[in-house]
This record gives C-alpha cells, structure tokens and sequence, in this order.
C-alpha cells in the first residue's frame, strides 16, 4: 500500500474529490495547510504597518491505496488539480507497511 | 500603478468637491448671519418638542445602527470568509460617502423646494436654509436639521441593501460611483416623488409611512437590475457558497429588527400615539413573517433554519415598513405571516430563474416591499391615521389602485436608472473584479486585508513592519 | 418524513390560530370604528407626554435589544461551537413566539380586567381595547400600547433566559411547545399577581420594580426544574464542555448591561426622577457586582475571569431589578457587590450538586433574583420613590416578610408549573435529541446549518444548490 | 500562592471600602432624610423637562455602549486572538471600576464645590447632595444624577482609551491599580478645569463642547507616555502583530459611531436644537474623516483598507467633539476630511519613530483630539450655539489663544501626571507580564481562559469540571 | 521506528489519549482533518439552496513509536477509537527513519 | 527523496523559514497541529468548572528534499527552532518513493 499526498489549490479539491472517486476511489483524508513555495505571497496593510504574507493557504489530500492503483490516482488528481499555473502543488507517495479498519479490525488492503 | 494613479485621481476629486463646497459654503453661511440669530430668538409659531426631538434624534442613530453595524454584519455573516470584510466594508463606506453626499446636494434634491414633482431644487444645497428650527411641512415640532439627518439615514441604507445582490464580484472604485451615482439620479428624485413636498406621488395620495417604495422597491428592483447585469459568481451552482458566519448574521438581523424601530416608529416625526402604534405593527409584522418562513420552510423542507428565521424577520420588516403607520396590529400579523411565506417562496423560485442575486435582495426587499405597498392599499385605515386613508378593507378601494401606480413608478424607475447607470460604468472602469481576484477574494484584492487571523497566526504571515 | 408531517400540522395549526384571530379581529377592531376616532379627539384628562413616550418606546427597543442579540450572543458564546446557532436561535423565535403570542392572549391574560386578584382577564384579547390612549392603571402619560409592548418585551426575555438551563440538548419542536405553554401558564398569571391591576400580590404590597419574582426568579427557578428533568448533556463531568467564541458572551453582557436600563429605569413609564434614580442605581450594582464576583473568584483560584466579571455584570443586573425603584445608589452597591460573590458561589456549589444547568440560569438568575427581591425588603425606601415602601433598614420590618411571600409563591408557580409542562410534553413528544443528534451538535440536527465556514470552504462543503 | 494572597488583599481592600463608605453612607443618606422629600414636592424654579431627561438617560446609556462592547470589540479585534479576552476585559472592567470610583469620589472631585479653580471639593462624595432634582449649573432641566451618571460614563471612556497603547503586555493587576489612580489624579481635575463649575480653563473661555482635551487628548496623551514607559511588545518590528478579527473591529467602530452622538449631541444636556446640531457635525464629519483617511491611503499605498475607514471614522468622531456644539455642517466636513488625513499620517510616523503605541491611540485621540480643539478655535460661532463663543473664522482671533491654552495644560498634566503614576506602579508591582506570559498571551496567563474553540473541542481539551 | 496515523472520530479523541497513556505512550500529535469515506455527510440548508456535504470532521493522532511497541498501540488504539459505527476510521503505520529531539539533539528512540 | 517533518514551537516558524530559505530549500508545507508531550498543560477556569489542556499548539513543517540534503536540512531546522526548554519538538524523517509536480507533471526530484 501506498500513501499518496497531494497539496492542491483549495478551489480544486471538488475536481480532485469528483476524480478520485470516478475511478473507485471510496475514501480520502484532506486538510488545510499553508505552502511556501515558487508562487508569491500578498502584501497586507494594517494602519502604518506592510505585511508579506507568504503562506498560501492549500489543501493536502490524503488517500491510501494498494499498489496497483497508485499510478492511476497520482495521475487521475495531477490532472485533476492543474490549472497551468504556478503553485498548482505537488504529489509525494509514501510507503505505507499497514492498514486497520478501526470499526471492524479488519486490516490491510480490505480497510480500506 | 494603475491604481494608485486611478485613486489619487478620485482623491483629487474629492477633495476638490470638498474644498469648493466646503470652504464656499462655510463663508455662504456665514453671511446670512443675521438669519442664524433667528435660532437664538424663535419665531413664535413653530416650538420644538424636547420628547419629539429626543425620538428623533434616537431614531436617527438606530437607522444609522441598521446600516452600520447591523446590514454590515447580516451581509458579512452571509458571505464566504474571503469576502466577509470587503462586504462589510461596503455598508460601512456608504455610511460614510452619502452622509456626505446628502449634506451637500442630496436633501436638497429629495426635499427641496419642488421643481414639477419630479424633483426638488438646488436652493437647499450645502444645507443652505436648513436650519435648527422646525420646516413645518417635514415636522413642526423638530429642527429642520433633525429631519434632514433622519432622512439621511435613509438615504443610507437604501443602496446598502442593493449591495446584496452582487456581493463578492464588484469592484471597489466601481461600486463607489455607482452609488454616488445611484443615490443622486435615482434615490433622491425617487424620495422626493414619495414624501417631498409636491412630489407627484405624494400629490396622488400614495401612502408610504417609511419607505416601501421608497426604500424597499427601490433597492429590491435596482438589485435585479444589478444581478442581471453582473452576471454569477464563478462556482455558482456547482461550488457551495454558503454563509462563512450565521452568527454574525442574525446578530445583523436582530440590530436590524432593533434599529427598525426607529425607521417606522420614528417616521411619526414626534413620539405620540402614532409613534407607539408604528412601533407596535412593526413588531407584530416582524415576528409573524419569522414564524411565516420558518414554518414554510419547515413543511417544504422538514427543517426550521436559523437564517430562514432571520430573514423572515427581515422580510417583514420590509413588508410592514409601508404600512406601519396605518394599519392595526391584528393586519401587521396577516402582513408578516404572508411576507414570510412570499420571500421564502421567492427566494426558492430565484434558485429555478437562475440569475445569482447572492444575498437575496430582490426576493427580500423587491417582493417584500412590493407586497407590503400593496398591503397598505388594503388594510390602511384612518382610526390609526387621520393623516393618512383608507384602503379596501376599510371601503375605498380607490386606494389600492393609487398604490399600484406608486409601486410601478417606483419599478420603472429603478431598473431603468439602475440598468443604465451599471451600463456607463461597465463601460467606462469595468464593474467586476477579475477572475483572479474573484477567486482570492475581495479582502485581498480590493482592501490587502484578510478578516481572520483566528489561530497561529505565526502560520499566516511573515516580515515587519 | 415524520418532521416533515409534524411540522406541516404545527404550520397549519399556526396559520389556523392566525387567521381565525387574525382575520377576526381585524373586523372586531373594525367594529368599534366609533371608539377609535377618540384617538383622534382625546379626552381631557390622560394626556400623552411627548417625553415619557420617547423613553418608554426607546426603553422597549432597548429590552427587544436584551433578547437578541444581547441574549442570543451571551448564552451562543457560552455553548460548544455545534451548537451556537441552536443557541442564538431559541433566543432569536421566542422574540417571534412571545410577539404574537402576546398581543393574542398574552397580555389580557397578564393586565387585562383582574380575575380574583390570580389572572387577567380575556376581554383584551387580540389587544380589544387596548389603544393609543393612556390608560391611567398603567401609564397616565403615555399612549395604553405603548406600555402594552414594553411589558411585551419582558415576556418575551423571561423564557428566553431558561433556555441556559436545556441548552445543547432540547429538541426545537417541543421547545416551541414549551415556550408557548410556559408563557401562558406561568408568565402570564405571575405578571398579573405582582403588576396587573388587583393582582394578589400587588394588592399585598409586595415590591418588584422591574421583574424580581416575575422575570428572575420565574425564570432561574423553572431553570431547576427543567435542569433536572432533562439530565444531563452527554460527556458532562467528564469532556470540556466550555465556551466556544467568549468575545460572543461578553458582547452579549454588555448588550444586556445596555438594554438594562431599558429594563430598569424605563420600568418608571416616565422620564424623570424616578427613571434616572433607576438608572443610576442599576449602572452602580451592576458596577459592583462584575467587581465581586471577580475578586471572589481572584481570591479563590488565583485568577480573575473575564467570564466571571461578565457574570458578575448579569448577576448585579439581576439582583438591582427589583429594587432598582427603590434604593438608593450606596445601597446598589451593596445589593451588587453582595450578588456577585453570592452568584458566584451558587455555580460553584452546582458543580458539587451535580445537576446539569448549563448555562448557571440557577445560579445567575434564581439566586440573584431571590436575593434581589429580599434585598429590596431591606433597601426600600420612600425617599427615592413615594409611591414605593419603606423596608427594615427604614423602620418597616414588615416589608421583608411581603416580599419573602412573594419569593416563595413565584418559587412555587415557577417550579411546579414547569414540571408539569415538561413532564406533559416529555410524554406527549419527547424533550431531548437522539444522543446521536446530541454528537452531531443542534445546529446540524435541528437546522441542518453550521454557524462558521471560516476557512477553506471547499473543505466543508460540495455540491451545488 | 502570591497571586491569590496578594489578590485576597485587593479584595480585602475592596470590601473594606465599599462597607465603610457603602454602610457609612447608606445611614448618611439616611439622615438627611427631610431632605429628600423634596424630591417628591419640588421646588418650583428648576422643572424636570421629560424629553430633555429621556434624551439624557438614552445619551448615557449610549456611551456606555461606546465602551462596552464599542471600544472592547473596536480594540479587541486588533490585538493578536492570544490577547482577545485579555484586552476586551480591560474595557470591560473599567466600566466596573469607575462606575464604582465615579459615585464614591469621582464626581465629587470633578463637578464638587470648586476649589481654587483646580479641583472638585469632597462635599459630594458618596452622592452626598447630587439628588434628583435639577442643579442649574449643569443643567437646568433634568435631575442632577442624571448629569452625574451620563458624567460618569465619560469618566468610563476615557481611561479604556488609553488600554490601546500598552495591549497586548501589561500586568491585568497593575492595570487596575493605574486605572484608579489615573481616573482619580488626571481625570477628575483635568474635568473640573473644564467643565467643573469654576474650573480655570472654563473661566478663561476654552471651549471644549464634549471632550476634546477632557477626553481624547488626555487619553491620547497618557497612551504616549504609557507606550514610552512599557516599551515594545516582544516581536514588534519583526512578527506580523496584526489583527486576528477585522468584523469585531468594524463592529466596534460602527458601534463607537452610533454612540458618539449620546456623547456629542448628549451634552447639550437637552434635547432641542442644539443637540440637533451637534448630532448633525458629529456624523458628518466622521463620514469625512472615514474617506479622507480611505483616499489618503489609497492614494498612499494603492488600496483603500477596511481597517483604514473604520479608523478614520474615529478620528473624525474625535476630532469633532470638542467643536461638536459649535461649528457648522460644512466646517464640520473640513474638520473631519482634515482629521482622517492626519491620524492616517501619524500613524504613519510613528511606524518611523519607533515607539510601540500598539493601537494608535497617539496617532488618533492624541493628534484627533488636538486638531479639533484647535479647530474649534477656528471654526467656533456663536449662530450655532450662543452660549459658546467666535472662532478665527468668525472674527475672533483670541479663541485659538485661549484653546492652545488649554490643549498644552491638558498636554503637560496628561503626560506628567501618567509618567509619574505609572513609574510609582512600576515600581511597585511591575508593570509588564513576564516574557513567557507574553508569548503565552494575556488570556491565558492573566485570566486562564481562551478566547475561540471554534472547531474540533476535542482537540483543545481534556478533563471534566 | 514507525509513526501511527489514526483517523478517528473527533469525540474519540479522550478516549484515545488516555489509552494511549495507559500503556506509556508519552508523547502525541493531533490535528483537525475532514474525511470522505463509506460514512454520509449530510445536507445543510440556506435559503433557496441545498448542499451536501461529504467530508466529515474527523481527528488525526500521530504517535511515532519503537517498532517492538506498534502492534501494541495499534491495537490499544483501535480498540479505544471503536464505536463499531461506520465512520470509526482508519490506523496507517508509516516508516520513519530517524527522529531528532531538537531540545536536546537527541536521536532516534531516545527522541521520543 | 525524504520527507522531513518538525513539530516546532509557533513563534518559531519565522526562524525556520528563514534558516530553510538560507540553505536553498524553496518549498513547504506548513500545519497547525496539537502537541501532548512532556511539557505540561495549562488550567481554564469558565465559572465553576476547571480544565486542564494539555494539547498545545504546534506547527508542523512539512520539507521533501533530495535524499543528499536531508542531514543539512535536520540541522538547520534543528537549530532554528530550539529554545532549549521544554516542549521544543521533534523532527522526523520518513522515506518519499517519488514526487510529481502537478502544474508541469515533472517527476521526483525535478518536482520539487
Ligand atoms: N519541497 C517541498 N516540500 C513540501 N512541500 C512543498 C515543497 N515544495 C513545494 N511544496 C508545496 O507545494 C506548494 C506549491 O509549490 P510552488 O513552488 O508554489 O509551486 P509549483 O507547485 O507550481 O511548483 C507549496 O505552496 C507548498 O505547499
Ligand atoms: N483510502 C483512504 N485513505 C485515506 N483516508 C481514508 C481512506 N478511507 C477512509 N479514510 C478515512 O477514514 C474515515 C472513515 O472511513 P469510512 O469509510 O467513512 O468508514 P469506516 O472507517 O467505518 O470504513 C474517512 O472519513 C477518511 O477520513
Ligand atoms: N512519540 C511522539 N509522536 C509524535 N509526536 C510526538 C511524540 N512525542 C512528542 N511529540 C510531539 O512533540 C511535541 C514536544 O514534545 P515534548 O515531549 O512536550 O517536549 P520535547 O520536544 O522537549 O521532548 C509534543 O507536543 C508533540 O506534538
């Protein structure tokens, strides 16, 4: 099994969800984070004060599968969630050595 | 940048209006200082009332409480979070700008002395000749300032409820013409028609206690214009763009229902029986038409919400605005029930027509109003206000016809200006923010500010000062 | 579905209500056409006073303020984020509820024609007779509605402020059950024995200028009651069930703190002495008591809360109320001072106790209001209000022994008259939600909404409209 | 532990002095008992005006709400979320405190039998003789607790002001002490220099209609010196110490706008046309400080920021309420175009010169309340108000004189009169939290409380009651 | 050495923790996610229009652990996070190769 | 390529970005995240109840780099982001099997 993780543009998780589930995709753990990267930050104003804010906000989506799938769901979300421009976001996939199915102890590749 | 030149030039303008007006109109007051000791010494006819005057100088500051923080807060709240102060910020600003405007040549416009009906003249201009005692066509029993900054209010608030209707879209410098523009072409001949002396409307007998043409048709109608004209948010219909802060809504919503006191009851010009009684209706009307929707809602959905319930207070406030100072309080319950039912009726044949007025603006205040100028044709009665007629219910049915012409004057009027201001403007400066800055949201794009920094704020920014 | 079913009668029951009364009695006022032209040609002797018109009115929409959003903000701060809209809207219909309710049947029942000295009777009902001139029982200067809808806002704070006892766990359906039978069961008859003309303890000469017995004791006590019949909210005493948005709850206190003196001094229905003494008076106890309550609890944990302080400001609002026509300002700060260590107190002896009053209604408004209305046994005196009484600190012990009747007889109407209710509505259609509704938090399973969307929408939501 | 004993003895203190003055003065009041009566029988000369009365008891409640929850929102959202409950509090509790100080002391220092032109004398303390019935020299036509407690609410304001300059890092135990002695050695004489009956500054003719030195130039002032004495907060200059919640301070603001005219248009001390007119100023002028600071920034930087409107709105309320019952609508629109310029350039320098005045309270009460005391210097007439006197502009050249007078005395007593109390303090107790409690934030280290669990209790929590 | 992911549901959370203390477990993670999985969301009203929302809060625990202690805590947290509903979630046991306590410099186990 | 994770004091993030930034690393990923450890909680009072928290707020800082990089980067946070008290956090490394850039569709280390 594999964990892949992708950081996206949060306008795109919809495209990425609808997908991910169009190709058997039954489950994923998304949640917000902040990327530092390529694409700039903004500026904000506060009475004297500039800020560079340079944190944007992103948002990274989860999902383990078995090893067969994983290069059909990197591909399916790369595709998924580019727009063409800068910041657009990455995919990392990690190995995964187990999986349990919390409600029924069930494990591996049936919990997911 | 483009910006910064744009606005110096609006800067420039600005101050120049100021200067000239201001300091011109500093020294043309001062002049007819023989005039002013008049204050000093009133003529013995028209006295100020202390209470009358102590109820309208309230009631200003509870309809300026309406626009800022009340709307300010119930449109924030109902907005996504990247938007939630730009939206705020257009209330706050027209606060602001028509507070201004109205001093200068607004009243004048609305309340001045009548050119045909159609208008009032430039005589009051700078507020020239407005003074601190009572203009017995507007209140005998106030100082004339004390009416004109009541109706300031108004004039406020009024294109502040259009601002609904294309929420997180517009672009700053081209929504602050358009309300300039807005209020100078539109709102004051329209008040003037309504409530100035001479005003053909008025001259007809169309009733209106506190604005449901005037306000209410008036905003609902440029609105539909407005959100025909802008076209949909990007993601509408497919994105959920739901409300980032109910909270702040129905908080906006009850300051609304608070500050409305003093819109209707403060209409009376004088605190009396028709005050109570314009306090009393509005009350009634506003709780039935949150029942109404509520209920509505229930049954066709199978869940009460907190914001149906809001804006079904909303919704009858607007209905019963029109009417507050002639009807009973057994027809404000029949007003509000119906208005709650109709705007949530509305509000759910606007999703099927598919135009994207975001915060409902002609469903709340276009069919509201519609509804509650037609109402006072029904159940207006001369027991509550000899001053002002009786509708159908009452034998005349004459009264509803009137009603009908004030409230397609007032349509016609309003989605044809509004269509035709949007129009220049588009044309000239562009209204909608770009597609970037649509996406980043208007707190970034048009102010650099973001309205929350709930948490770890080490995570969201970085550099000095 | 079955909510669906439910609601649609609870709809149809509604509008049954409304238009029977409401159509009806359109007409029914229509009738006596002849009586009402009086507005227009008053008799001689009750003249309205402009000035006690203003206040009385600003008064009102001061107390509406209290409710909501005073209310609704302190008690949805108070509450886990799940619930914050559930919270601001029981606060927000009962507003609605008690307006209609109260011109319906409401108010006759309270002040209406005395039925042995226990309730009003029904000849006022649908506000028959109730006009818009004064009516020298309750208000020689201002118009008979005007007090009519003062006294409407109180009715409508009262069940508002039990709700802190229920809060996160009652169904809305058999809220709104509640709600209505509380008002009319238990509200009604108590403001008629300590306010209506011949109420039994009016007669008695019991004291309460603004709402001791009728508004916090009623309430505070029938908090207990509902406290312990509803049990307690899953994960009491075991997970952290504490305040989500405390910026929310101090707004609300300083919002009520606000409203108070609408409360309060516009209890004087006239703007002179005795409002401003009750004005003073309230401000100075509410001082001391934010101040006690913070210093006890600096002294006992070693740190001042700003809930606490916060609390301590409702605690002393409560305890003045009674006595805020009575005392003077050295005595408000006893009274407060004394309240907020007293409060303060009570919550910390509940946690021992161990039922699960939520929101401290107990501890805040029981305690508080009992020992208000005792205190004004001790307070009162003739000097600040000649129409009041003189209590044991000014020679007269019996005042102590009238108010302790009332205490206990509101104690009694108050606790036994909201088991039965919810003992009755309990059988009839449940009073708490499922435990899985109670996880999942009231706004979601009540409303179907969540109060905040404040980052990254995309994340919270999918779908279109 | 230290905090809780040395807090015992803060609450020691407290009761001690609440139960001699409170008990002591309840038998004083007592005693005079014939007194009193006249409150019932009045003499006939000064009549309570019930309009002037209601307008009075609205206008105090009015800026009460400028504090609580104005200024605490206006503040609060400002401040980083780790300190939002720590710097609400601090308006909060001020309220407590010296509405408290104000009846006991306070109003007997400033308004008391004068003596030598300095200060109040001790005669009114505990409200010895401040009874309901009217003094003539503060206002012929209400009751003289009703001057004292709308007084008592600009005694209230005043030092929550200040709070801005040192948020974010001061000790909340040091604070109260610094509160009291501030209120009771500069606030109180610095009233009686120029509104206290003769006072020196109001002998020699300065005018200063509702507190542009009394209020917002000793604030202003003492925040300087306050922000010198504390320092920087840890991080400035290299963290984003930016505000956590911009709707809470636009809230704040438009709250602070609808209460300022209780504070401008109240102090007319009657409801007629001369509150009118300052109603009329007050608005229109913070409509123009709003956009003249909104252009100056866009014009500046490129955008107009929300933040920027709202603070402009405050400067121009502040520099409008020394000149607020003096001026003119169209003078009123320079000194509020000016204003907003201004304070939106101070608080630019200040960014250069370094001191971390974390609010602003230097750039927008100190230069604010300093431009509109001139300006009423410039712009004063006596056809607005002709108990008040000429400015420059109407012929009187020595009116500037006599307000710069008066602005360098209040100058020198606010910022020697604050440098002194707060180095005693420090002194004393220390001022500042630790450099840990500073990271951790005030709410948790000087309340132990949070502000926000807005999501995810869970997370944030574990263990019961 | 092997990081836990579990996924759980947020009221859970207590439950966890103190299972996890119970068998020595000093030290943890936590943050807010949103999952999408076999469980419903469910639909949120206002005004005119109707949305379904399918990503549920749920609560993310990491606990890096010694490879002889992850059978332990997987199993100790499985059985603390059941409700035997749907929606319980899921444990992922990760490999992790190095781990530093940066107070102290301190490498690997002795990290933890 | 590895994943470096740090759990670090908030007020910390700037020096680290900045340390990061000075060693060439030029992308991100940064959370908010709760931390249960050694370093003690603190009490809430709210009217007669007492709470103890004892999850603290940590940010989590998330780099993958090359696997040449990785002792550089451990290093450099390492000592950004101590204090030497309590509480300071961790860092841990995990093994990243390939990366995808989504706005180009480059691949593994070109990705990053
Ligand atoms: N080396 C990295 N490690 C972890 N996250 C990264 C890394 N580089 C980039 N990211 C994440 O990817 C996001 C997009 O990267 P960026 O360089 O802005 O644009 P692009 O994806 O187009 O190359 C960043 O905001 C950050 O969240
Ligand atoms: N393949 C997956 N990858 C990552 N997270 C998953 C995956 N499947 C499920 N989850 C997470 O587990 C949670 C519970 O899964 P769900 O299918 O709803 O129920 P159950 O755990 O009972 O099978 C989801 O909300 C999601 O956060
Ligand atoms: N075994 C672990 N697994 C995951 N995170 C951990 C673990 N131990 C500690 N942490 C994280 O590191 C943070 C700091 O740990 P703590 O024990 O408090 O201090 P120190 O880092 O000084 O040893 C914790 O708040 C938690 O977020």
């Amino acid at each position: 099994m594999k964990k892949i993780e992708a950081i996206i543009k949060p306008f795109k998780l919809d495209d990425v969800k609808e997908a991910l589930t169009g190709i058997g995709v039954i489950g994923m753990t998304v949640s917000e984070v902040r990327g530092f990267g390529r694409q700039k930050g903004h500026t904000e104003l506060y009475r004297g004060g500039e800020y560079t804010v340079d944190f944007l906000p992103k948002i990274k989506v989860e999902v383990v599968t078995p090893d067969n799938l994983v290069s059909k769901v990197v591909e399916v979300m790369a595709s998924a969630a580019k727009t063409g421009n800068i910041g657009d976001g990455k995919i990392f996939v990690h190995p995964v050595e187990s999986a349990v199915r919390i409600r029924t102890g069930e494990r591996d590749e049936a919990a997911l | 940048m483009t910006t910064t030149r744009r606005s110096t030039i609006a800067l420039a303008i600005f101050f120049l209006v100021l200067s000239i007006s201001g300091s011109a109109l500093v020294w043309a007051e001062q002049a007819p200082a023989p005039a002013a000791p008049a204050a000093a010494a009133p003529a013995p006819p028209p006295k100020i009332d202390s209470g009358d005057t102590a109820w309208l100088l309230t009631s200003s500051a509870l309809v300026l409480l309406m626009t800022a923080p009340g709307l300010a807060l119930f449109y924030g709240g109902m907005v996504r979070s990247k938007n939630a102060l730009g939206t705020i910020m257009q209330s706050f600003i027209i606060l602001a700008l028509i507070s201004v405007q109205w001093v200068l040549w607004g009243y004048s416009l609305a309340f001045g002395p009548d050119k045909g009906g159609i208008v009032g003249g430039l005589e009051w201009i700078g507020l020239q000749g407005v003074g601190l005692q009572p203009n017995p066509d507007y209140g005998a029993t106030v100082p004339h300032q004390a009416y004109m900054v009541f109706q300031l209010m108004f004039a406020v608030i009024t294109p502040a409820l259009i601002t609904g209707a294309f929420a997180e879209r517009m672009k700053f410098s081209s929504f602050i013409v358009f309300t300039l523009a807005w209020a100078t072409f539109i709102y004051d001949p329209l008040a003037h028609w309504v409530w100035g002396t001479g005003g053909w409307l008025k001259n007809r007998g169309a009733l209106d206690f506190a604005g449901g043409t005037v306000v209410h048709i008036s905003s609902g109608v440029s609105a539909l214009a407005a959100a025909l004209i802008m076209g949909k948010r990007k993601g509408y219909g497919h994105e959920p763009l739901r409300p980032h802060n109910l909270p702040l809504t129905v908080t906006g919503a009850a300051l609304l229902w608070f500050g409305w006191f003093g819109f209707n009851a403060g209409s009376a010009i004088s605190a009396g029986a028709l005050a109570t009684s314009a306090f009393v209706v509005t009350n009634t009307a506003t709780a039935a038409a949150a029942l109404g929707w509520m209920f509505s809602e229930w049954a066709a959905r199978g869940k009460p919400t907190v914001l149906g319930a809001a804006s079904g207070a909303v919704a009858g406030l607007v209905a019963i605005t029109p009417a507050s100072g002639y009807v009973t309080p057994m027809a404000s319950i029949v007003i509000g029930a119906v208005a709650g039912f109709l705007c949530y009726t509305a509000c759910n044949v606007k999703t099927k027509l598919g135009y994207d007025d975001s915060l409902d603006v002609v469903g709340v205040h276009g069919v509201g109003g519609t509804w509650g100028a037609l109402a006072t044709g029904f159940f207006a009665t001369k027991t509550i206000n000899p001053d002002g007629g009786d509708g159908l219910l009452y034998g005349n049915p004459g009264q509803v016809g009137i009603q009908i012409v004030a409230i397609v004057a007032s349509w016609v009027l309003a989605f044809v200006g509004t269509t035709i201001i949007l129009k220049i403007i588009d044309a000239v400066m562009g209204l909608r923010v770009s597609a970037d800055e649509e996406m980043a949201g208007l707190d970034l794009s048009q102010h650099s500010e973001t309205a929350y920094a709930l948490e770890g704020q080490a995570t969201v920014g970085s550099g000095g000062r």
